[in-house]
């Protein structure tokens, strides 16, 4: 008959090989073997075989578009959680990958195997050079020059009535065959997740963090901050203007409304979803998130006010994102313990 | 302690004014190599702002900083830094959400790290988190222990100090700039930092030294200069100053001046 | 002043002048951008949040007002006061069940005031509020020419009105209790709270204002075109750029900036060509933001917005 | 307190996935699937909507389509594709002509994207599903039908029912002429909206009206979301224009012409899918303000006229199933694209999309505006004059709170007005 008002508190222990230290630790046996690989190893033949399970060819295409997103959110939360620059042009880099992907299949006849890769590189260099100026922004600031950028492009292409105007450019190339263009998404989303998730441990990428942390003591370093940002604009941008070019090939066209909002807001808010700072959160959140509005098109315009209300929701309850929370629950568990 | 011909370092007129406020008023003097200036003065005294100027982190309204003849004093900061003139700052600066050694390793990255290989590199530098955790260790970081692992946001005053040392030795500074090393330590620490700060000197290493912990900066410093409302009083050997009247006046005042005199 | 408004360019109009015309629409269009902007500075300035929901507020006023008194056939001044209540209300209760418990964090803001902007004017659509027969009635029907150019009464209502909540607003903030704890907010939150302020209390009244501000501006805009859901996102833009222009957090800077990116844009029109007008506005936020990102009156935190 | 919010969240997504929408209903004869990709949030987008619902309730009710002999029901499936709102991606038009095709399986495709740009994004994609569209609403840019003529074995399931940008200036201009005769105008101002269609026709009315003796006074480019027209209606006032040529199908046109009246501008606003000034709404909206706007509603049908007998009987059928006259743009040529494509499937006897397209250049249907033709080779219809010649548009314009149609005069049922301060 313990009295009910007793203290209860919530308390948490490491589970499994977190148990013996902060980070560095030896593998002994399958099983831990298995609870460190399990995870990684799920994501990536969950990725590799969803093609395969999805229902019809109409949900391939939306796979297709969910990786996409999942780039830019990527790009996203690599530039916001580890270089501290928040940027809101996610529109800026796919709208730039397409056109230049666009312009060399159109005008120079480069198949998409060319395109996609010359439309990356040189997208992102255009992307950093007109970005410097704004590179010794910061917080508020930058996020709001950077929401500006894909808006004035998009107006100035409309004014001048330039690379196709309102019409856009049309008759590209898409890929030669369904599997080809299917996979070659999936396998780059997976590339670049990992590929990021070891770049921020190297050197580097520790650079990086520095910058974010405490830029002052960076330039006491002796190190340039506006070089280092610049490189870190230059991946992202990178990451941005390939789902550009992919864009450009699957749909075989390019417009203004590449430029468009919905590209720098969709990939912030499954970065909110999946958790900034994890790098496979962002990408989880975007296969959540674009399937939800898919399913939700039955609903009519109903749909985007469901879209926002789960959106708000996950903000106000679940504000850390799922794969913290997620990664929490894994490594640890919680219980009660009478105080 | 070889005087070459030109000083080391040239500080000519540097004016700082914020809007109208004069924070430094033509203040010049010279560093010369492997000594030890002690600058001292009262809080608001243009000491910080004075730091700011010569590493760039300010520009200047009027004058010239002039290294090895060479005027820097229009360069950004990581010029400077680059050149090998380092300072620590006043407010502790590491990276909070990095390990301690791996705080060292962002000034390894930079080109002057690379070109001189870093603390005792000679030229080649190693893995960089070997390196770092060699400097750490000459400074009092135990080698075994976890402290060099641990998150620098869990790390005591005494080791942040130590780290912003080891940030600018990482550069294999020529000049390293003290702003207030020995404050807000426990006098046991403050006692392990001397014999630290002579190795350095030791090592061929210039340091200006900004401190109010008097008695620790005259067993230290080779020479001391006082600002006052961002103007030099005056500059000489520790006895030359405390005599002076106009220190004892503007700054002193208090009875620890005779105390200090005892003991030096 | 006006032989400095006089650009000497090439004027494709082969008219001798149209300063006065440049004048009199320059000073409606920016008294226009005033009134999109000052809920959202007096937002930003308080609690430091960033309202991406002001344009679906603004356009949600716009069809309140248009429900009372098309269904409940309210009289129009009373259906007015009614809107911006309730506008105030919807903001107030915004703040207090969405803004309180993400407070502090930036991303998590601007994205959680922008789902409910876009819930709102997706629900509105949804909801039938469609097409483009919604309009509210001109306070005052007619034109009238002032130095040969002809302006209509409603637009110079606008301006009157636009000048009337400036003043008010200039002596809400200096003279009353509430207004001189909001300013006390909006330039040091922890020393505001230190003198028994209490913050959150300070944010849902600044936020409850904003809205009021964004459906004053709505009802008084509104009339000299139509109700359309679109709109939400143009003033959104709009508020955006005026407010970084004058200075983020400044209220009194967004004034100026309008005047500043409302005359530009007339003069654009004039003699670059009307296609370039929003070219122009986004421009002015670009290289504001670049040269003086605080804006012209913002509060120059040198480090804090510069590395 | 987080941990139960985490559990109700996640039933809410299970709910969502579980409710896979699968097309389950399974009617007596398998249907033609007709899929329709709509912006239904807007006027060019709900008005085509009600068109295909109205056609299709009507031929179902007539024993549906005589397939190769057996009878099978039409069935509508609309999708929002958003397309006419800023800031939203065409790969979301796009996605959504795909889920038609791919998930509901549909058989044709009619309305299309409603903005240009998504309608030749989208062209690209019919010819990869080898899907026949008809296109019925919105799209004015003659690029669609140059296209087609160009790589007609790529394009050649597009076909486009409604009139384009082209045909809508040689309407307008023959009114001009008229104009001139009977009140001697002479001078002509253009406006229009920055998209590609309306400039487009801009620089075609520009280069005719010069060529004809025309002197244009001024061209006035307006970004789409403008607020302020002041200073473009000052140039044409101060230009002695006795017409302005209006391209703008953006909700602030409204703006415009109440700026026009209240500015008193002595010259004519003749405008072409003037998406405001087409409902019959705009009236009471504008408490008066619109009167003697003429907008060219592409289609007969839009607007009250006796062009067949057909007309007034659409007419009076929208009327009487919807409760609101057809709206404007797209109304009549949504509701003649299902029976041109009746009347294909039944003359190809199946669905196989390329007889159907042979069938469809065949088309000769005495419609609701005119005979209703392709043009074999560009599969855009052929415009006339006359309604006994072919697809017969018509330009209205307010007088007193009424839609009068005044062009062509063949069908019109009243001449055009001059507002009360532009006679002499």
């Amino acid at each position: 008959m313990t009295a009910s008002n007793e203290q209860r508190r919530k308390e948490r222990l490491d589970r499994g090989i977190k148990v013996r230290s902060e980070g560095i630790y030896a593998l002994m046996s399958w099983r831990e073997l298995a609870y460190l690989f399990l995870p990684r190893v799920a994501l990536i033949g969950g990725l590799l075989i969803l093609p395969l399970v999805m229902p019809s060819m109409y949900w391939q295409r939306v796979i297709s578009i969910v990786c996409i997103y999942a780039l830019l959110a990527l790009s996203f939360d690599f530039l916001a959680h580890f270089v501290g620059l928040v940027s809101l042009g996610g529109a800026f880099f796919i709208g730039t990958g397409s056109y230049i992907a666009a312009i060399l299949n159109t005008t120079f006849g480069l198949s998409p195997i060319f395109t996609i890769p010359i439309a990356t590189l040189l997208g992102a260099g255009i992307c950093t050079v007109l970005l410097l100026p704004c590179l010794p922004l910061r917080g508020v600031y930058f996020a709001i020059v950077t929401l500006m950028y894909p808006l004035l492009l998009a107006r100035v292409i409309e004014a001048l009535d330039i690379l196709g105007g309102t019409d856009g450019i049309l008759g590209i190339e898409s890929f030669t065959n369904r599997w080809m263009e299917q996979y070659f998404i999936i396998v780059m989303v997976l590339v670049l997740l990992f590929g990021t998730r070891r770049l921020v441990n190297q050197d580097i990428g520790l650079v990086f963090r520095a910058v974010k942390d405490n830029d002052q003591s960076v330039r006491a370093s002796g190190m340039s901050v506006t070089y280092y940002k610049s490189i870190a604009v230059f991946i992202a941008s990178g990451i941005g203007c390939l789902a550009g070019a992919y864009l450009v090939h699957l749909y075989m066209w390019a417009g203004l409304s590449t430029l468009a909002l919905d590209f720098s807001i969709l990939p912030i808010a499954a970065t909110v979803i999946g958790g900034s700072g994890t790098l496979v959160g962002p990408v989880l959140g975007a296969f959540i998130l674009v399937p939800i509005s898919e399913l939700l098109r039955a609903f009519g315009t109903l749909r985007i006010v469901f879209y926002a209300l789960i959106l708000l929701a996950f903000i106000i309850f679940r504000s850390e994102g799922i794969m913290v929370y997620g990664q929490r629950k894994y490594h640890q568990f919680e219980k009660w313990i009478k105080v | 302690m070889s005087t070459s011909t030109t000083p080391l370092l040239q500080i000519n007129e540097v004016t700082k004014a914020f809007g109208g406020i004069h924070a430094l008023n033509e203040v010049s003097f010279d560093l010369h190599e492997n000594e030890i200036l002690g600058i001292i003065g009262p809080n608001g005294s243009g000491k910080t702002t004075l730091v700011n100027c010569i590493t760039g982190f300010v520009e200047l309204t009027g004058g010239e900083v002039l290294y090895r003849g060479k005027k820097i004093s229009g360069k950004p900061p990581h010029k400077i830094a680059d050149m090998g003139i380092t300072r620590t700052f006043q407010i502790m600066r590491p990276y909070y959400s990095l390990p301690a050694y791996k705080n060292l390793v962002i000034p390894l990255f930079s080109p002057r790290a690379k070109r001189t290989g870093g603390w005792r590199g000679g030229g080649k530098l190693g893995d960089r988190n070997t390196v770092s955790i060699d400097i750490l260790e000459e400074l009092g970081f135990e080698r075994e222990s976890f402290v060099p692992y641990k998150k620098a946001s869990n790390l005591p005053t005494g080791y942040l100090k130590r780290l912003e040392l080891a940030r600018c030795l990482a550069l294999n500074p020529k000049v390293i700039i003290c702003d207030e090393i020995f404050s807000g330590l426990s006098m046991s620490e403050i006692a392990s930092m001397v014999p630290l700060v002579e190795r350095l000197q030791m090592e061929g290493i210039t340091l200006i030294m900004i401190e109010h912990r008097l008695r620790e900066l005259f067993q230290v410093a080779t020479r001391i200069m006082v600002l006052n409302f961002g103007e030099k009083l005056i500059e000489g050997t520790a006895e030359e100053v405390m005599a002076d009247e106009k220190v004892k006046e503007a700054y002193f005042g208090s009875e620890e001046v005779e105390e200090v005199m005892a003991h030096a | 002043m006006l032989d400095a408004l006089r650009l000497q360019p090439v004027s494709r109009l082969s008219f001798p002048d149209n300063t006065m015309h440049i004048l009199i629409y320059g000073t409606i269009n920016s008294v226009a951008l005033a009134l999109f902007a000052l809920g959202f500075a007096m937002v930003y300035g308080v609690s430091r949040l960033p309202n991406f929901a002001h344009g679906a507020l603004y356009v949600t006023s716009g069809f309140i007002t248009w429900t009372f008194i098309n269904t409940l056939e309210l009289n129009y001044f009373i259906s007015i006061l009614l809107a911006m209540l309730v506008t105030g209300i919807i903001g107030a209760l915004i703040y207090q069940f969405v803004l309180i418990r993400i407070r502090g964090m930036e991303i998590s803001e601007i994205m959680a005031t922008y789902a409910i902007g876009l819930a709102i004017l997706e629900g509105l659509r949804w909801g039938g509020f469609r097409g483009l027969t919604y309009t509210l009635p001109a306070f005052i029907e007619g034109s009238t020419e002032i130095a040969g150019v002809s302006v209509d009464y409603q637009r110079l209502l606008v301006v009157g009105i636009g000048a009337a909540v400036v003043a008010v607003l200039w002596l809400f903030t200096h003279y009353t209790r509430i207004g001189l704890a909001l300013r006390g907010m909006a330039q040091d939150e922890r020393a505001a709270m230190m003198l028994g302020i209490d913050s959150d209390l300070m944010a849902l009244a600044a936020m409850g204002f904003g809205s009021m501000l964004a459906a004053l501006g709505a009802v008084v805009l509104l009339p000299l075109g139509n109700i359309v859901v679109e709109a939400g996102y143009n003033v959104l833009i709009l508020a955006i750029a005026v407010c970084i222009v004058g200075g983020l957090g400044s209220w009194i800077g967004a004034v100026l900036a309008a005047f500043i990116i409302g005359f530009a844009q007339i003069l654009t029109v004039v003699y670059l060509g009307a296609h370039y007008q929003m070219v122009v506005a986004l421009l002015a936020i670009i290289i504001t933001l670049i040269l003086r990102p605080s804006g012209l009156f913002g509060l120059q935190k040198e480090l804090e917005e510069r590395v | 307190m987080i941990v139960k919010n985490m559990k109700m969240l996640m039933i809410l997504l299970l709910g969502i996935f579980l409710i896979l929408p699968g097309n389950t209903a399974l009617a007596a004869e398998k249907p033609i699937v007709v899929g329709a990709p709509l912006s239904t949030a807007f006027l060019y987008g709900w008005g085509p909507e009600r068109a295909f619902t109205l056609a299709i309730e009507e031929i179902n009710a007539a024993g549906g389509v005589n397939v190769g002999g057996t009878k099978r029901p039409f069935k509508l499936e609309v999708i929002d594709t958003r397309d006419l709102e800023p800031g939203v991606p065409v790969s979301e038009a796009l996605l959504a002509v795909e889920k038609l095709i791919l998930d509901k399986k549909a058989d044709f495709i009619v309305g299309g994207p409603v903005r240009s740009e998504a309608a030749l994004a989208a062209m690209p994609l019919l010819s990869k599903y080898k899907k026949v569209s008809i296109l019925t609403t919105g799209v004015l840019t003659p690029k669609y039908h140059a296209l087609v003529a160009k790589e007609y074995d790529k394009y050649k399931y597009c076909f486009r029912i409604h009139g384009e940008a082209k045909n809508l200036v040689g309407e307008m201009f023959a009114n001009f002429t008229e104009l001139k005769e009977k009140h001697g105008f002479n001078n002509l101002f253009i406006i229009a909206q920055d998209v590609s269609h309306a400039r487009g026709a801009a620089k075609v009315m520009n280069a005719v009206a010069t060529k004809k003796g025309w002197n244009v006074t001024g061209v006035e480019i307006y970004p789409t979301g403008a607020t302020d027209f002041s200073m473009g209606l000052l140039k044409a006032k101060k230009s002695k224009t006795q017409i302005i040529n209006i391209w703008m199908d953006m909700p602030e046109s409204a703006i415009l012409l109440k700026q026009w009246y209240e500015m008193k501008i002595p010259a004519l606003p003749f405008g072409s899918t003037l998406a405001a000034a087409e409902q019959p709404g705009f009236w009471k909206a504008t408490d008066g303000k619109g009167e003697y706007t003429l907008c060219n509603v592409v289609n007969a049908g839009n607007a009250p006229s006796e062009a067949t007998p057909w007309t007034m009987k659409f007419y009076n059928a929208y009327a009487k199933r919807w409760g609101v006259a057809p709206e404007g743009l797209g109304g009549s040529s949504s509701y003649m694209a299902i029976y041109v494509l009746r009347d294909a499937i039944e003359r190809a006897g199946s669905l196989d999309s390329d007889k159907i397209v042979v069938e469809l250049e065949k088309t000769d249907v005495m419609g609701v505006y005119g005979r209703l033709k392709f043009d074999p080779k560009s599969h855009q219809v052929i415009p006339a004059k006359d309604p006994e010649t072919g697809a017969v548009g018509s330009i209205l314009q307010w007088q007193d709170g009424k839609r009068v149609v005044v062009y062509p005069k063949s069908i019109a049922k009243g001449s055009i007005q001059l507002p009360p301060w532009m006679k002499k």
